[in-house]
């Protein structure tokens, strides 16, 4: 295993230090429960946004930390939903008075986890409302099952979320343009390479140099098909498919588009990727008016690229646009 | 009838941040298959996390040294486990307040309260591939074995269906947790936190023998 | 060779009609000869600046074209030098009546194409300033070689003089603060795996699994010297070391701090780094006083980072913070 | 005494077109060992771009097949020998500008030149291990060879000191391009520019001999 890291053990909080050292404008550091969040915070008067994860998703949570956008992220142990305690500290210490938000990523243990969170600020009589997102197109659904994984609708929905709690929306009102994110979005990946979990050292799956591994997610975690490497417009057409069939999107749709790298993918290589998705999705009849291409929820350094689709309104059009200052997004500021 | 003291079971807690130690790499192979290779590094973890607080334990109730060990776990396991097993003792912990030592029937409550707390938690099924796979029919096993009070038999036979149990989540297709994912690619593969409950099973044997 | 691209003849144009249908506001694609513009080139009445280079640094340099900081950059083939045609083009569509400041990365092969270019140009009758960027402290200077390679002070270079053109300011004082950046700003870089050349197929060097090239530059070239994998925190001062050295900076200079990913790195690791560049220069009396972290001039999915120091005075700190727009790089706007 | 004509100058640049692509790989892996793995891919390029100019060159003479490939390697080739490449046959047209045919004198005239306009392009001289290695011998022996006229000959003698020009450059530390940011580490491989170059001559011997 190659990695610009110190140890396994020390990683996540040796990065969280470095964040904290580099964007101290945007952000403060809590060790110990860990967790991050706004320079500002509590920011008063506005509902707090909470998130948080497994850590080796980068710049996914703590990097999206900020006006705009999440007031506070918990980082777990790489790959490991983060526990409890800390997101109970990051909710009170974000709480400006008006709720807060749990934004999940649907993994059984993220849910569990958040779950107990939720019950401890309410206990504190600290409102609280938690939307789940389960995007990921290549799990079959089914109430008997965990359900669907939570991949990139969960980017655009704390930005989105970070705007309209900007603009002084209500925790409730929030909380549903939350759900309407997770409603009308949906994502599919694909890995070139497993990653290696830093505590593990060995590549998390085995994948021969001429196969790829078809509905991943961001975990190493394997997809559901294996198969030949494909030229890039051919998976990027076995991407999009399962996407726009799902909801599905109908032509005349207004969607925001967002190919995202896994960590270990250039940006070239994801442009070649848009360009092919926008033309599907133009095929289709989808007006694409607005997009986002780079890494934003990776999976440590795997090689591999996921879409996702977001159908907009005028609302979440508008809060998407809004300012944003983190350390990984920003605009309109 | 042999009794479990607050000792003997900080023995077990300090076993099982040995054996989880010891199969770390073990346990996370097990989920790199069908999960995301974490397991073992999550249960050595929480589990050195509570031998670390034995010496708070001294002189204390099991009631004490169960919600401690649960609060431990649930600050520091994280993924699913963490809020599983941490659920577990909390409950666990629930009927042993004030006791210094269980008897087969103080444990069987204890098991039941921590197995109803997993099934509260996870809202898994027998058959679904996770734990609830060994810690149901444990459970009925110890319940059926304990009656006439012999804690070591009842733990014996626990800890024999334990495995078992475990070893019959392989053919299975996962339908809760990460590894549902994974549809029917699940099968054929070994449930990692089956085997970590078999394990804790097996240490609590152990120590009820010593 | 596992990579998201449909062929390596068309991977170079592929890519830049991804980015010019993610960023339309932003950019525009001009091809055969290859080259992108900002939206609305020529910007009448500032001095324009060009650049360009091989492929595989993105977002270098097309990520970087747009209001602030570049108005137009040529893509090469994959580390391939772009052609004097291509910048001759480039440099009329950009041209806004105040001059064309030519910015080189000091490559051979880039030196003596642009010289073409800017001969080109300049029998136009249009004004050019040329400034090569010779910023890597791993090559051995001397005026009997090729000099320093130019890499990550680029970057900055782009942005500060994007500013600087943005506030009015005359060819020949842009080319000087160009200079001034080039004077003031250090690099170093380190591979822990190779790259791999599209055309090529196979990685361009072997690096054991336990060992890592010292000194890379951002072609896959071999670097100067081979070792064994070492913590992160080691590795940051085998890089901070000849840096700091170099110039020397001394203490009590204020610096802007660059931790740069070469593609296949993570942005966990690169905090990682950050945080121990940032301890190693306040243990030299450096005053950090503005950063940037990110993958910004990469070397295809190259697993490595490098890390750039530039002092900084009023004039260099004000025309980095003026406002950007552009895909990679968004500020104040 | 045998001259070149405008066919066979075509000729020339065609085989050059299937030589390059040929050797792509190889001229590559030289690259990659001291440079950044492209040369081959770059004369490649830079030449089928040439040979796909063939049917314009019909009837047309020397100076102008030389200048249009010329500009087509200028704006095909790319890296640092493109300019290179490039300039040397936009001086080399120069010098056949009308002409559709060449002597061996004229030929060395060409090449004089070309070669001159290589230095003046690239600031290399003798022993810096580049193309410039190739091209300052091979210019000598040539002169020298073709004093008597005889532009087979001196074609083979260039040949000839081509190829041992090309190895010698392997020992030696690059001070120009790409290869001398590798210090002593450049020690011990061919220089691409100095094998293409070889090619080049090879070639165009292949062609007199025709
Ligand atoms: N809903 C559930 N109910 C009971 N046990 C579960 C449930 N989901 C997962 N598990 C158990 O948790 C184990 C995985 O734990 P771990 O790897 O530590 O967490 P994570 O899956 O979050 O990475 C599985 O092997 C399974 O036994
Ligand atoms: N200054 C120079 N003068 C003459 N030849 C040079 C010079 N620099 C490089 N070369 C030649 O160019 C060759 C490399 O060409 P190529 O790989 O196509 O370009 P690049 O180095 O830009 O990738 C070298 O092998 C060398 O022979
Ligand atoms: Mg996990
Ligand atoms: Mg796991
Ligand atoms: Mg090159
Ligand atoms: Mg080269």
């Amino acid at each position: 295993m190659k990695k610009l890291i110190n140890s396994p053990e020390n990683l996540v909080v040796e990065a969280m230090e470095g964040m904290e050292a580099a964007h101290g404008d945007l952000i403060k550091a809590h060790y110990n429960p860990n967790f991050i969040v706004r320079a500002d915070a509590p920011a008063k008067g506005k509902v707090a946004i909470l998130s948080g994860g497994g850590s080796g998703h980068e710049p996914l949570h703590g990097g999206f930390v900020g006006a705009g956008m999440l007031d506070g992220a918990c980082p777990g142990a790489v790959f490991t939903s983060p526990t409890p305690d800390q997101m109970y500290e990051a909710g009170k210490a974000i709480h400006g008075g008006k709720g807060v938000l749990l934004i999940i990523k649907n993994y059984t243990g993220d849910v569990m986890n958040f779950e107990l969170a939720a019950d401890l600020l309410k206990a504190d009589g600290i409102e609280v409302e938690s939307v789940v997102i389960d995007d990921d197109v290549a799990v079959k659904d089914s109430t008997w099952t965990a359900g669907r994984r939570g991949v990139g609708a969960t980017v655009l929905a704390e930005k989105i979320c970070g705007g309209a709690a900007a603009a002084g929306l209500s925790l409730k009102e929030v909380a549903d343009i939350c759900r309407k994110v997770n409603a009308e979005g949906r994502s599919m990946g694909v890995a070139l390479t497993s990653c290696t979990v830093p505590h593990v050292g060995k590549p998390t799956f085995d994948l021969p140099e001429d196969e790829i591994e078809m509905g991943i997610g961001i975990h190493g975690e394997p997809g559901r098909t294996r198969m030949k490497l494909q030229p890039a417009d051919k998976i990027t057409e076995m991407l999009m498919d399962p996407i726009i069939t799902d909801i599905p999107y109908k032509s005349g749709d207004e969607v925001l588009l967002f190919v995202n790298g896994m960590g270990g993918t250039p940006l070239l290589e994801l442009y070649v990727i848009y360009r092919k998705a926008a033309a599907i999705a133009k095929a289709h009849g989808l007006k694409v008016s607005r997009n986002l291409v780079g890494s934003y929820i990776t999976s440590l350094e795997m090689a591999g690229t996921s879409i996702t689709m977001l159908k907009l309104d005028d609302t979440l059009r508008k809060f998407w646009d809004a300012p944003v200052k983190t350390p990984a997004l920003r605009w309109g500021v | 009838m042999k009794e479990l003291s607050s000792s003997a079971i900080v023995s077990w807690l300090q076993l099982l941040a040995r054996i989880y130690e010891e199969k770390k790499d073990y346990l996370t192979g097990l989920d790199a298959a069908i999960g995301d290779a974490d397991h073992g590094a999550n249960m050595a973890r929480g589990f050195a996390a509570v031998a670390a607080k034995a010496p708070q334990f001294e002189g204390k109730d099991i009631g004490f040294i169960f919600k401690t060990s649960a609060m431990t776990l649930l600050s520091t396991v994280g993924g699913a486990s963490g809020p599983l097993y941490g659920s577990f003792f909390l409950q666990a912990a629930g009927k042993s307040n004030g006791k210094t030592s269980l008897t087969a029937a103080d444990l069987g409550a204890c098991l039941e309260a921590g197995v109803a707390a997993l099934t509260a938690r996870g809202k898994a099924v027998f058959g679904d591939k996770t734990m609830m796979d060994v810690w149901l029919p444990v459970l009925d096993a110890y319940k059926a074995s304990a009656a006439d009070g012999d804690l070591v038999a009842a733990l014996t036979k626990a800890s024999e269906v334990a495995k078992t149990a475990a070893a019959a989540t392989i053919p299975l297709v996962a339908k809760k947790g990460r590894a549902s994912y994974l549809g029917e690619r699940s099968a054929g593969h070994l449930d990692p936190g089956a085997e970590s409950s078999s394990l804790l099973i097996e240490a609590l044997l152990t120590i009820a023998r010593q």
